[in-house]
């Protein structure tokens, strides 16, 4: 087993482990705190794929963003603490639960029969100054996502705005 | 000079030499990466004993005091008692706490803080992680510390630690903006998000080309780090003493270090970017030396700070986040980039202005940041004159004083 | 990919050196512990109701606020990296990009969602 | 090229797919659903730049893809928390069982 293969199993490990943590955990907020610990596996899983901006921004977005968002969001229900009675699952969960582990069943297995059989390219992405590529990407072929992302945000700032506000 | 310039890097390479007789090369690198971690942290740690000490002999020759003066000569060995103090203090969990949370949290407000340093050159090919997306990667650690700081808060179930760690983390998202656009403005001119790219353009110290943007930068880093006057998280008049209330002993100190760390780092951060890194001024002094003396003026100008300014009111700091600094960084990185497109320092990866030509350049970047700023005084003057009016009747006793004024 | 690796021991390390000062304090100091002395602090009084408090919408505000802006710095940061090697027309898209989010800035502002009260 | 076969990471993403899929089928909290539809997005990415790594060796597409599913799923968390707050005002509650206006 080599280095990266050890780095690979620890943070999927951890990914999963903080996943399953996050949705059995009975207080919002720790299981908040869980599902830093799976963006954090994400990160490192997306630097072992020679995507470190990516890997960043997951941290920067995600950790440094969403999370806090969730925070907040948490802190302005009521039950902040996770004290109050009563189960953390809707009547339906057996059945979820079922659902879920069957469709992961027949994925892992038809992914496992698959093996390896991918059109895998031979060299590894030529990745030198990425941020400087994805800067030259933006103004030329994906233009179009570039200046559609600011009006997706523009909505939804405003959205949010109008349904937030206390009125 | 030439070795005194590589001293460091001259030991790590003969330590390197050293252990690669006896142990194969992965082993002997992975060796290096976890003791330059090592060393660098300690180093920081040390500093940020010493910063206490420093504060606080610098506030008090500012009130006119003479500060800590009883343990050893000119209390230099106050910082140390006050360590050893906090190591052997009893360990208190609040019985109300989230005990695990309240555990984790102290540990994740230091680990951010000092993995800044992962990637600042703090000499001449002396930089731990040349990072291509160094930029960005500090951006990303600073925003993890709000996490710590709420779940601080959050654990210690007291309401003044709940409200101190929210304040804390929505200070430090507001302010995280303005920094993060006014950083846009020196990408715009370097081409590059490596920090030592920032070193190597530096023939003239940003200070001189963006004055403008360092004030703005300067600015919303105080708020970053939580440093007066932006000190509303542990206000000790409204919140007690914020998030931490509930913390003692050795915890506490992790707060306290995470906090000193990360203004140390911000400083740091500031004279790679704007101060020219380890470039030397005028005396050729070793590099490494050139980057603590510079990184020493910057962390007195924080003391400067915590000594002369009132704290603000969280409302103030929140309106000149949003009203004031984020349209004044976004109006700087505009200037920016049309001042690239006519005086550009870097084309294609390559520095093209050489010699006489940083006069004009410099001189022309310097103009613009001081009539940018004169701009946004004449555009902001009439809301400040208007918030200021609406001050003076805020209070619904001061509204009747001045109707009865009016009406006498 | 070593960039990376030493990253990721400045992370070990961040997070052993603190944890192993914790443990080496609570090996040290005295643990005598007692009901009173493991209350809730809060300005030495009782501790009244709930510690749950209502929070302002405000909060929010700003976190969402900050989250739209922040995704913006994935755009425009590689934006401004290439933008010596692009032209005129970088500006220009910048400048539509950027605009539209002063926009929202500026509904923010007038809606008085930047104000604290 | 890597020790790691691209199997190893679609395994990975599935699993993480269904952990994300059972919380958001079964939490009562309108939040824990939202935090369960995270990791499902997050599961996304890990695909799209795995098969960015191993399959689409020059272009960019996984990763500009990546970046618009980050950029989709904050605004979508900005938007769904908005509700749920004004649900809280109005109907006291953030539990998905008692929010039944529209059941009738």
């Amino acid at each position: 087993m080599t280095l990266e293969q050890g780095i690979f199993i620890l943070a999927s490990l951890l990914m999963l482990g903080s996943a399953l943590a996050m949705v059995t955990a009975r207080s919002m907020f720790v299981a908040a705190l869980w599902m830093i610990g799976t963006f954090a596996g994400v990160a490192v899983l997306f630097i072992l794929l020679n995507a470190g901006f990516l890997g960043i921004v997951q941290i920067l977005i995600y950790i440094g963003a969403i999370a806090v968002l969730i925070l907040f969001a948490i802190m302005l229900t009521p039950d902040v603490m996770g004290l109050k009675p009563g189960p953390r699952y809707t009547g339906q969960w057996p059945l979820a639960a079922v659902m879920a582990s069957t469709l992961a069943a027949v994925i892992v297995l038809l992914l496992v029969r698959a093996g390896n059989d991918w059109h895998i390219a031979d060299a590894a992405p030529n990745v030198t100054d990425f941020a400087v590529q994805l800067g030259e990407a933006f103004m030329t072929t994906y233009l179009l996502p570039f200046e559609v992302a600011s009006g997706v945000l523009l909505v939804a700032l405003i959205g949010a705005l109008v349904i937030v506000r206390d009125e | 000079m030439q070795q005194l310039d590589r001293l460091f890097i001259l030991i790590g390479d003969w330590f390197h030499s050293l252990l690669a007789q006896w142990l194969p090369e992965p082993v002997v690198s992975a060796i290096g990466m976890l003791l330059s971690a090592l060393i660098i942290m300690t180093i920081a740690a040390v500093t940020m004993l010493y910063m206490t000490y420093l504060e606080r002999k610098v506030v008090a020759r500012i009130q006119d005091r003479i500060g800590p003066n009883r343990v050893g000569p000119f209390g230099l060995l106050q910082p140390l008692a006050d360590g050893i103090k906090m190591f052997t203090k009893e360990m208190i969990v609040p019985t109300q706490a989230h005990k695990v949370v309240y555990n984790i949290a102290p540990v994740l407000a230091v680990t951010p803080a000092m993995m800044a340093f992962a990637v600042i050159p703090f000499g001449r090919d002396m930089v731990a992680s040349d990072l291509d997306i160094g930029l960005l990667y500090l951006i990303a650690v600073s925003s993890v510390t709000e996490i710590a700081i709420v779940m601080g808060g959050w654990a210690s179930r007291n309401k003044y630690s709940l409200l101190g760690g929210m304040r804390a983390a929505a200070q430090m998202l507001s302010y995280e903006i303005p920094m993060v656009l006014v950083l846009l403005s020196l990408v715009l001119m370097v081409g590059s998000l490596r920090l030592s790219d920032f070193v190597d353009v530096q023939t003239v110290p940003f200070i001189l080309l963006q004055p403008f943007a360092f004030i703005v930068f300067l600015i919303s880093a105080a708020a970053e780090v939580a440093r007066s006057p932006f000190d509303i998280p542990e206000a000790e008049s409204e919140l007690i003493a914020g998030y931490h209330t509930e913390y003692g002993g050795m915890r506490f100190a992790l707060f306290q270090m995470a906090e000193f760390v990360a203004a140390l780092g911000m400083a740091c951060i500031m004279v790679t970017l704007f101060l020219g890194g380890w470039r030397s001024w005028i005396i050729p002094l070793p590099s490494w030396l050139w980057f603590v003396i510079k990184t020493f003026i910057l962390i007195n100008v924080w003391f400067w700070f915590r000594g002369t300014f009132p704290r603000l009111r969280i409302d103030q700091l929140q309106a000149l986040a949003w009203k004031f600094l984020v349209p004044a960084s976004l109006l700087h990185a505009i200037m920016t980039a049309v001042l690239v497109t006519f005086f550009p320092l870097v084309k294609d990866g390559q520095l093209v202005v050489q010699g006489a030509e940083w006069l004009t350049t410099t001189v022309v970047y310097f103009v613009a940041n001081v009539v940018l700023l004169f701009v946004l005084m004449l555009l902001y003057r009439p809301y400040v004159r208007r918030t200021v009016r609406q001050l003076r009747v805020a209070t619904p006793a001061a509204a009747a004083r001045q109707q009865e004024v009016q009406a006498a | 990919m070593r960039e990376y690796a030493v990253l990721g021991a400045f992370l070990l390390v961040g997070i052993v050196l603190p944890a192993a000062v914790v443990i080496g304090g609570w090996l040290l100091g005295p643990k005598r512990a007692n009901p009173v002395k493991n209350s809730t602090y809060e300005c030495g009084l009782e501790t009244v109701g709930e510690t749950w408090i209502q929070f302002k919408v405000q909060y929010y505000v700003y976190a969402l606020i900050f989250v739209i802006f922040d995704i913006e710095v994935v755009y425009l940061y590689p934006w401004a990296v290439a933008y010596n090697r692009l032209g005129l027309f970088a500006l220009v898209e910048a400048l539509i990009f950027a605009g539209i989010l002063v926009a929202g800035l500026f509904y923010a502002w007038r809606k008085g969602a930047l104000a604290w009260f | 090229m890597s020790s790691i076969p691209l199997n190893w990471y679609l395994i990975v993403a599935a699993l993480l797919f269904c952990i994300g899929l059972f919380g958001a089928l079964s939490r009562r909290s309108a939040i824990g659903i939202l935090m369960g539809i995270e990791l499902m997005l997050n599961a996304v990415n890990i695909n799209l730049v795995a098969f960015w790594r191993y399959v689409e060796v020059d272009g960019l597409a996984g990763q500009m893809f990546a970046i618009v599913v980050i950029t989709v799923a904050a605004a979508e968390a900005a938007v769904a928390l908005a509700l749920v707050r004004a649900l809280y005002r109005s109907r006291d509650t953030v539990t998905v069982e008692e929010i039944d206006l529209l059941k009738w």
